[in-house]
């Protein structure tokens, strides 16, 4: 569409057209009561993950809550002076648990859509061209399925200062392999479909193709994975802080974990444990749900009869 | 994360002066190598902190690993607190432990202003003060920080080759007066060793510095414990495992520890860490570089054979020969063995050692001759069943879960009479233990749990003071705290040329509130050393005669103020500008680091 | 009493956006032993009434009301177990799609064994010799009753399916849409196959199809559904040759016929009513040209027309003989009947032996050893000439490389072989940078009006984007697209603009599909089975559209179809394609009135007749083409041939074998002419070749010469 | 050759490629990375630069990169994974009792969660809307989604630290010492660990099954050769077969797949709690930078997902009649 008359009332046209087919997509939102649920704890935390570190009413690690003679409040049940009780050092609970949602976030976040991009992208390539751009592309795959995530990503984190932004590289790096498989078999089919070879046929280039014609109709699945790729990415974050791996200077609930398994006092500070647990928890499985229904959607076969 | 960039300051928080600086003296001072250190990459500096006159200071890198200690975090934010008083931003680098390790082993020196570590409680380290003083001399490999003080270098120097004990006294605590006056790092405490052990079922444990009643760098409460029931087997849990049953060449880990309770040394040392007869029963320095030694007779080792001379002088050669890993102070220094006869050795050392008899032999692993000979690669050796002299024998070894020995009832241990000269008060009398089981429970939250719950006896491992106080909670378990002679040890990079001035280094052992933290948050548990005194107090190598620079925020501020820093409106520190700067830099030239200001015949310029 | 008596059945399927009211108050009755039919268009309720007499119907799709009473019973009332022992046992169904309907991972034998098993105690070794039987009784080779279903072809399948359905002989067997998908020569096999059988086990039989053709040629009576409602029904003689119901006349006129090539078929313009509310007028007002107020007013009652086997549902019943007669004319349903004769202009494109093989994936090692892959000769050696204005048709079994050609000459897939000039402009020329040029000249248009439109696209960037590929009167775009719109008759066109394809109905879209072609004003156009996926009425439309872009614009067009019978329709010239290779030529006429080749004359018979009353021979052609792999040698079409002689397997015909005039034909032995003395071993008397049995081309209206 | 056998060369061919691949990469990551197990043996002030210089020298670490490489490759290839450098012992001998637990473990969780999670799936994907569909869904999704150790550590709160049911920790207790396999897995004690790491394994893994099977399912219910099956006159049971053999393949790929991945172990499981299993000695080896083992063990994980993929292809193209074996195979 380069060449337009009136080029606004074009892309306002575009952004309606994709705003109805978002709007159509999403409406299972309001017949899936479950997901609906999952979008409001993922609400939550997006919300969590932009404002938690401000809302805490401490700083997470340099604060120590203490009782009115002063002196450290070790794993205090949650009190008032600590609503969700406090660390083996007198840290408060509540606001490491708002300001380890950031981290979480942000790898989830960028690790998701990295995740869903890079996969998307290959798979599309390596269905669209085939030959051996896909030969080399799917041993490639083959070759991330065959090398262990976790050994993987914690032989680099040890010698790597781990940050949140190489954690993410390192999802990504890994996890890419999930959406590239399933895209390039949807683009095997869609290649196949009429259309595509109308396209060709009415003269249009290989990128043209691609990009107008194929990529538009494996998006879905695109979004889906990028939707798991967001819920992957949080666990293997989590995992890896939880192993000891995770950026030492970011309190995240991954890490919060860690220091309670650490410190020997799980069997004591639930209120130390619930938070972090129930917060990665609730993410995952409501990313889950969100795409388990929003799956049922673009692939009608499995649809949930009413 | 090599810290601050380059000493403009003023861009992040804080207003820097324009600066002034008289002719000759350089506007900006660079991190930079002062000695030609064989361990340091020179045209690499793994550090880059410049001083401008001027300008306000840029953050600190402060380093540390929150897995070295739980507590270590707190550890680096009461540094940081200190800093911060005096108006120093501060950055905080939580490192994992085995990269604040690898830093050494690239031995490019430490990456970060500030950097802070435990030392391990090493008995060695308990018995003679060379471990932790020889690492402030110029050729140290484990020189990180770039430390050089020529006074200290000879003192050390000299003490390292005394072998009269007085001399030797007197040399160490002359060291250790020079480093503290000198501030050569912080030391800010050595931390208790708490554990918790049953008492219903055990008496007799036996209080080691550093080691507590449980871990397994000494023997003693193995030797000594009393069963209170029938059950004769005590069972110690950890959360460490043994990698392998070959102890001279293990890497380090709980193995090179455990395995010890097998073997026996030549010498050995008390709980107040006085050297002991072991397998050598006498002798000593013939000459600066020659050492006779008598051996212990009737010794058997526990497959039946005698032990002679002759395994003394194997065992050294094949150390030598395979690069032994984990006896290496015992071995390095030695030149040859003789054997003088069936139990009389002689040891030619490469030089003169003072550290030979008090450190080098004691708890040094003697290995069987008739074992060890035909093994072709002792590295890669890991005997079915290791054979020792030591007080217990082995009896069975499953890897990640459990090692077990049995008591060797012929060994002078258990002779009460040599007990009760050995430990004094602490010494027991009675049947003692049939066996000994460590069991690896993994976890701490368990192992609380293991204790309470009578599976286990005893916690091998140090616990935190509320763990402890926990695990004390039920009957007949009882919480144990020990000295510990290896300290906390805050290195300062000294390539950095804030950390040359010594005004500011006093200033900055000023600042640190170390007893504050000790109460606060270690509830009392460690001993707060009078000084930057790295030689603990329960080591007769001490001396009390040290410079303390007492917690003082306002003295250390005008310490500052007095060598010409400013603040500005902030709060900020900045660097002397003007003639102050002049004597800033003056006070940084290699000769001058250890001098302060008036020995210097600085003006006050506050 | 009847075998099947349904009675007001009603039949609705609840979904998201409200109730379907798939079949309303329909009534018939099968008597034993007859050949019962159901037609109407897609959508009409035509399967839906199958299921529901199976109990099959899926979970949301309930019987409101009536009865199914099967030899008395009331189908509706039984239980789930009761309902099990009479399926299969008493009723046998033959489903849709035999593609999809037998296991994958079964295999044939075991499970038509298993529906043997269901229902009778016996032991394997019976059912096996049961299966057997079966399987030769449809023809299928009773050694490979352990195959998997994968490994036979669509035809075969079917076979399979039938065989199931005869195994324990019952009284009624349901056949819904037994030969969709399959083409005209496959199709009339299997349907002789079910008479075969049926006639000789005695059981009913309800076909449900949406050809009229094959219920004149099998059934003795039918129903004709529309929206759920049967429009009209009784004896098939009747029904058929006499509609009544203006729906009935309408669906007839449009079901295109080889001897009415010269006609234009008529079609029923609009489309399916609206199945959400239960209907309180004519379902079919909307699309009769005759319906009046009193429509509006009421649904018309089926009412038995006097004396005869004959129930018609109209208000206006009584005017049928008129309505006859105005259903013939286009005009009566709004289709301007255009036919400007337009000369054949100059030679735009020809191909001299063209080939196109396929080289077949090798294993490594034989490409090391350096042999010579095998080919798949897609197409072999074909030599066409299209004229402006001219519609080539091209016509063969599935399989025998018409698509291949068809994207060949688009030059979609390189040609192996051959000669290749378009506009006077070789191959290389285009295959030299100039593909541009060549792509804005030539547009194809494909088969599946649902899958050839980007369903992430409005109608707007659908047919647009052609020109922004080519930078195509991109100053007026809007103006190009709109104009296009309205030539391929989608009026108002703003009112498509913004729409995806799924808003719109198949003929809507495949009317896209023809704009995006055409909006580049192209001079040649390659349509590969473009109606084959539409309802008739529908695909008339598209023909002569077509027809009329041939006439109006001077653009080439090469029609394929398997469909011989709108190829007559439409196309000026035909050509028949067979393995590859074009086995005869000539003008629609000639072809038709007298076919040369053998393999020309079994495609022809094997259309049906839409008119009862003609009694068709088939000619049923022996097993399938030969692999395109391996083929034999002499001519390819010897094996099946029932005249081949030794002569025909030693060497192949030419193209020029037969010559009269323009038309020509690769055969030794051709059809209408006396054969060699000794040619004529014709032991298979039963089929009779050659004879003209078709009506003469009715002069005058056609576009030909 | 057979169109099979052909298939067949074709993807051992890749699989052997990938081996390489991956093992290559294996190496570069470990050899191109700082750090060495010796490190704390210098931090402590315990090893001169010469005896350094000699124990990297016994371990081959001052070879030119491609030398260690080429040996490297001969005696991984050859499963001579050498000497542990921290341990005195062969690799092997390290790693096999942990294998040996992990497998333990986990393979009999593997195969109770796929028969009870698909026949679950299968069950609840036939009954379409019901509310134990509803609830099967949510709770597999739950599980599957959520970190194993999260899962793990919630389960040891509940049932070891507050109801005391089981223990929370290792794989027996602790004074009890076996020898042997039988009588280290033969026992109570060993159950009375085992329950509860078995579980949440099992749990674990139930999502991927209980989805699949439900999907191929709902999938097959509406196909037409089941319409054609129910014409037949076959009971839902029997139709549910059907339909269950014929989502059966999906899900034996599948199981085969995790079968390969199960060399891993469940690393974090392992570490929540206390299971002398390989995943947790991998990380203690990494941690350790014990270089033969990590080696050892990574390319045992590496060539046990390639070889279950190869198998996992080959069940495919085998027991899936309609699946055309030049094609490649399963995802
Ligand atoms: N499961 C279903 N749910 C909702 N509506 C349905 C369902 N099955 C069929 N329909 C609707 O019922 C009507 C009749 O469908 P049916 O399949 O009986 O038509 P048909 O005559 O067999 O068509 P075709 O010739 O295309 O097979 C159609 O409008 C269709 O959309
Ligand atoms: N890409 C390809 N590679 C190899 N063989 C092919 C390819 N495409 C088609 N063929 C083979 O070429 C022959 C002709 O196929 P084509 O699709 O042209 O037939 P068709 O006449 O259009 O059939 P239908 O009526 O079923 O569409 C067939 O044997 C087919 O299997
Ligand atoms: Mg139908
Ligand atoms: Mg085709």
């Amino acid at each position: 569409m380069s060449t337009e008359t009136k080029p606004e009332a074009e892309l306002k046209k575009r952004v309606e057209g994709v705003a109805e087919t978002l709007r159509d997509q999403f409406t299972f939102l309001r017949r899936d009561r479950l997901a609906f649920a999952g979008v409001v704890i993922v609400a939550a935390f997006v919300f969590l993950g932009l404002l938690g570190p401000a809302l805490a009413p401490h700083d997470p690690i340099e604060h120590t809550v203490r009782d009115d003679a002063g002196s450290m409040l070790r794993l205090s049940e949650p009190t008032g002076a600590a609503p969700f009780g406090t660390t083996a050092y007198g840290k408060d609970v509540l606001s490491q648990f708002l300001a380890g949602a950031q981290p979480t976030f942000i790898v989830g976040l960028f690790g998701g859509i990295g995740t869903g991009a890079l996969g998307f992208l290959v798979g599309l390539v390596s269905g669209y061209y085939g030959g051996w751009v896909d030969e080399v592309l799917m041993r490639l795959t083959d070759l991330t399925f065959s090398l262990p995530f976790t050994p993987m990503a914690l032989l680099l984190l040890t010698f790597v200062t781990p940050s949140v932004w190489l954690m993410t590289g390192i999802i990504v790096a890994f996890l890419w392999k999930m959406p590239a498989r399933v895209v390039r078999s949807e683009v095997l089919s869609v290649r196949e479909r009429t259309f595509v070879k109308s396209a060709r046929a009415s003269g249009a280039s290989d990128l043209r193709t691609m990009l107008y014609h194929v990529a538009p109709n494996v998006l879905p699945i695109g979004f889906l994975y990028t939707a798991y790729g967001i819920a992957w990415a949080i666990a293997a974050q989590a995992s890896l802080a939880f192993l000891g791996f995770g950026d030492p200077t970011v309190t995240s609930w991954g890490r919060m974990l860690r220091q309670v398994f650490e410190s020997g006092n799980m069997r004591v500070a639930w209120w130390w444990v619930l938070p972090p647990a129930l917060g990665i928890a609730a993410i995952t499985t409501s990313v889950f749900l969100i795409g388990r229904a929003y799956e049922e959607v673009i692939n009608p076969e499995i649809q949930t009869e009413q | 994360t090599g810290g601050g960039g380059n000493g403009s300051g003023g861009s992040d928080g804080g207003s820097s002066l324009t600066p002034d600086v008289p002719s000759g003296t350089p506007e900006t001072v660079e991190t930079k190598y002062w000695r030609e250190w064989e361990t340091i990459d020179a045209d690499e500096p793994p550090l880059d902190y410049s001083a401008t006159a001027g300008a306000v200071l840029d953050p600190v890198p402060l380093e540390f690993s929150s897995e070295d200690d739980p507590w270590m975090r707190e550890h680096a934010l009461m540094v940081q607190r200190g800093l911060d008083a005096l108006g120093i931003e501060t950055q905080l680098n939580d490192r994992p432990l085995n990269q604040l390790y690898a830093q050494s082993w690239d031995t490019k020196g430490l990456e970060a202003i500030i950097s802070m570590s435990t030392h391990g409680p090493d008995p060695q380290r308990g018995l003679d003060p060379n471990p932790l003083l020889m690492r402030r001399t110029e050729t140290s490999l484990s020189n990180y920080d770039n430390y050089y003080h020529p006074d200290l270098q000879e003192v050390l120097t000299e003490q390292s080759r005394a072998t009269d004990r007085t001399e030797r006294e007197e040399l160490v605590a002359e060291a250790q007066r020079i480093f503290s006056e000198d501030v050569g790092a912080l030391i800010t405490l050595f931390p208790d060793i708490i554990t918790a052990v049953n008492t219903e079922r055990w008496s007799g444990y036996v209080q080691t510095p550093g080691n507590g009643p449980t871990k397994d760098s000494f023997v003693w409460s193995e030797v000594n414990l009393q069963p209170q029931t029938d059950d004769r087997a005590y069972i110690k849990g950890v959360t460490t495992s043994m990698n392998s049953l070959n102890l001279p060449w293990a890497a380090g880990g709980a193995e090179a520890k455990r395995l010890t309770f097998i073997y026996d040394g030549l010498f050995d040392a008390t709980p107040d860490l006085e050297v002991v007869p072991a397998l050598a029963t006498g002798g000593g320095f013939v000459d600066d570089t020659t050492v006779e030694l008598t051996l212990r007779e009737g010794v058997e080792w526990h497959d039946g054979e005698p032990f002679t001379a002759e395994d003394v002088k194997f065992t050294v050669e094949l150390y030598k020969e395979h690069s032994s890993t984990s006896q290496t102070p015992f071995y390095e220094p030695v030149e040859s063995v003789e054997v003088l006869g069936d139990h009389e050795v002689r040891f030619n050392l490469k030089g003169p050692d003072a550290a030979f008899m008090t450190q080098r032999v004691v708890r040094s692993v003697i290995i069987p001759k008739h074992k060890w000979e035909d093994v072709e690669n002792p590295s890669q050796h890991n005997p079915e069943s290791p054979v020792g002299t030591g007080p217990f024998t082995y009896e069975n070894w499953e890897q990640g879960t459990r090692f077990e020995v049995s008591k060797n009832e012929d060994h002078w241990m258990f002779d009460d009479d040599w007990r009760a000269d050995v430990l004094g008060d602490q010494a027991t009398t009675g049947e003692g233990v049939e066996r000994v089981i460590w069991i690896n429970v993994g976890n701490i939250d368990s192992m609380i749990g293991s204790l309470q719950g009578g599976e286990i006896d005893a916690i091998g491992t140090t616990l935190s003071n509320s763990q402890a106080d926990r695990a004390a909670s039920t009957a007949g378990v009882e919480k144990m705290t020990s000295g510990n002679f290896a300290p906390l040890d805050t290195k300062l990079m000294f390539s950095c040329p804030l950390v040359r001035d010594k005004e500011f280094r006093v200033a900055l052992a000023k600042s640190v509130d170390t007893e504050g933290f000790a109460t606060d948050v270690l509830q009392d548990r460690a001993t707060v050393p009078s000084g930057e005194n790295p030689i603990s107090d329960l080591t007769p190598w001490h001396t009390s005669d040290t410079t303390h620079y007492e917690f003082d925020i306002d003295g250390a501020k005008s310490n500052l103020e007095r060598a010409g820093y400013t603040w500005d409106d902030d709060g900020n520190l900045r660097f002397p500008n003007g003639d102050a700067w002049a004597a800033f830099v003056e006070r940084i030239q290699p000769g001058n680091m250890h001098q302060r200001r008036d020995e210097l015949g600085q003006a006050d310029f506050s | 009493m009847s075998l099947l008596d349904i009675t007001d059945l009603t039949v609705t399927y609840s979904t998201d956006s409200g109730t379907v009211h798939a079949v309303n108050d329909v009534s018939f009755s099968i008597d034993e032993g007859v050949n019962y039919g159901l037609a109407g268009e897609s959508g009409s309720g035509k399967s839906t009434l199958a299921e529901a007499v199976l109990g099959l119907l899926p979970g949301n799709g309930s019987v409101e009301s009536g009865s199914i009473e099967f030899n008395g019973r009331d189908l509706t009332g039984l239980s789930e177990r009761e309902r099990r022992d009479v399926l299969w046992e008493d009723i046998a169904y033959i489903p849709q799609s035999a593609m999809d309907s037998l296991d994958p991972v079964m295999s044939t034998g075991a499970q038509i064994r298993q529906a043997i098993q269901t229902h009778r105690n016996v032991t394997d070794d019976k059912a096996r010799a049961r299966v057997r039987e079966l399987f030769e009784i449809v023809g299928l080779d009773p050694d490979r009753i352990d195959d998997y279903p994968h490994e036979f072809s669509g035809g075969m399948r079917q076979r399979v399916t039938i065989a199931m359905a005869l195994a324990l002989e019952p009284d009624l067997i349901i056949a819904d849409e037994p030969t969709t998908g399959l083409d005209v020569i496959v199709q009339d096999k299997i349907i002789d196959k079910i008479l075969e059988i049926q006639d000789r086990m005695d059981s009913s039989l309800l076909l449900i199809t949406h050809e009229i053709g094959v219920i004149a040629e099998t059934c003795d009576e039918l129903s004709i559904l529309y929206g759920g409602k049967a429009m009209e029904q009784g004896s098939v003689d009747n029904v058929l040759v006499n509609p009544t119901n203006p729906y009935t006349m309408g669906l007839k006129n449009s079901f295109p016929e080889i001897e009415e090539g010269d006609q234009d078929p008529v079609s029923i313009p609009g489309s399916p009513p609206n199945l959400s509310e239960e209907p309180s007028a004519c379902v079919f007002k909307d699309r009769c040209p005759f319906a009046t107020e009193e429509c509006e007013a009421s649904h018309p009652d089926l009412v038995d027309l006097p004396n005869r086997n004959h129930r018609s549902a109209c208000h206006h019943v009584t005017k049928a003989a008129q309505m006859r007669r105005d259903a013939t004319d286009p005009e009566t349903w709004g289709i301007p009947d255009s036919h400007d004769e337009s000369d054949r202009g100059e030679v735009l494109l020809e191909t001299d032996g063209l080939e196109k093989y396929y080289e077949q994936s090798q294993p490594l090692l034989d490409k090391l050893r350096g042999n010579d892959p095998n080919y798949v000769r897609a197409v072999d050696g074909v030599s066409l000439r299209v004229r402006r204005s001219e519609i080539l048709g091209i016509a063969g079994e599935s399989g025998c490389g018409k698509s291949t050609l068809g994207e060949t000459i688009a030059l979609l897939k390189q040609p192996t072989g051959g000669e290749f000039v378009f506009d006077g402009e070789p191959y290389e020329h285009y295959a030299d940078g100039n593909m541009r040029e060549f792509r804005r000249k030539v547009q194809i248009i494909f088969q599946d009006p649902f899958d050839s439109l980007n369903p992430r696209q409005t109608v707007r960037q659908l047919v647009g984007e052609p020109l922004t590929i080519h930078d195509y009167r991109t100053e007026e775009r809007e103006r190009a697209i709109v104009e296009t719109l309205e030539k391929v008759g989608l009026t108002p066109a703003k009112k498509f603009l913004d729409q995806y394809p799924h808003q719109l109905s198949g003929g809507q879209r495949q009317r896209v599909a023809v704009a995006k072609a055409l909006v580049l004003d192209p001079d040649f156009l390659i349509c590969d089975e473009p109606a084959s996926m539409l309802d008739v009425s529908l695909k008339v439309n598209l023909l002569n559209l077509l027809r009329e872009l041939a006439d109006t614009e001077d653009i080439g067009i090469v029609y394929i179809s398997h469909d011989l019978a709108s190829l007559v329709q439409v196309s000026d010239r035909l050509a028949i394609m067979y393995l590859g290779r074009v086995i005869e030529e000539g003008d629609v006429e000639s072809i038709a009135a007298e076919p040369k080749h053998p393999y020309t004359t079994s495609l022809l018979a094997a259309a049906p007749e839409k008119d009862p009353t003609v009694d068709r021979d088939r000619v049923l052609l022996d097993g399938e083409p030969p692999d395109p792999v391996s083929l034999p040698s002499g001519c390819v079409f010897a094996p099946r041939c029932p005249k081949a002689e030794d002569a025909c397997r030693e060497s192949e015909p030419g193209l020029d074998t037969v010559r009269d005039g323009d038309h020509r034909a690769a055969c030794y032995f051709p059809d209408g002419e006396t054969p060699d003395a000794d040619g004529l071993a014709d032991d298979r008397s039963d089929s009779t070749y050659g004879d003209p049995e078709f009506s003469p081309p009715a002069s005058g209206d056609s576009a030909s010469d | 050759m057979s169109e099979f056998q052909r298939f067949l060369a074709k993807r051992l061919a890749i699989s052997i490629l990938l081996t390489l691949v991956a093992v290559s990469v294996i190496f570069v990551v470990l050899r191109l990375l700082p750090g060495s197990p010796f490190e704390s043996l210098v931090t402590a002030g315990n090893l001169s630069q010469q005896q350094i210089t000699e124990i990297r020298a016994m371990y081959g670490l001052d070879q030119p990169m491609w030398r260690q490489y080429l040996s490297y490759l001969q005696s991984i290839l050859l499963f001579q994974f050498g000497y542990s450098i921290l341990r005195s012992q062969p690799v092997w001998g390290v790693l096999a009792p942990r294998l040996v637990n992990t497998l333990i473990l986990l393979v009999p969780a593997l195969v109770t969660t796929a028969v009870l999670s698909s026949l679950l799936g299968m069950y609840v994907g036939w009954n379409r809307g019901s509310k134990l569909e509803k609830l099967s869904i949510i709770a597999t999704t739950f599980l599957r989604s959520t970190p194993v150790f999260i899962t793990g550590i919630l389960f040891v709160i509940v049932f070891a630290y507050n109801l005391e049911l089981v223990p929370a920790f290792g794989m027996r207790s602790i004074s009890a010492s076996p020898e042997g396999y039988v009588e280290t897995f033969a026992s109570l004690d060993f159950l009375h660990h085992y329950i509860l790491p078995f579980t949440v394994s099992v749990l674990y893994y139930s999502g991927d099954f209980l989805l699949l099977a439900r999907n191929g399912v709902v999938e097959k219910r509406g196909s037409e050769f089941l319409k054609l099956h129910r014409a037949k006159g076959l009971s839902e049971m029997q139709q549910l077969a059907r339909a269950g053999r014929n989502s059966m393949l999906p899900i034996l790929t599948y199981f085969a797949l995790r079968l390969g991945m199960i060399f891993q172990g469940l690393i974090l499981l392992e570490v929540v709690f206390g299971w002398p299993g390989i995943g947790r000695e991998l990380v203690l080896a990494i941690q350790q930078q014990d270089y033969p083992l990590v080696q050892a063990a990574v390319f045992i994980m590496a060539l046990a997902v390639i070889v279950a993929n190869l198998v996992a292809d080959v069940l495919y193209a085998y027991f899936d009649p309609t699946v055309s074996t030049s094609g490649g195979g399963a995802a």
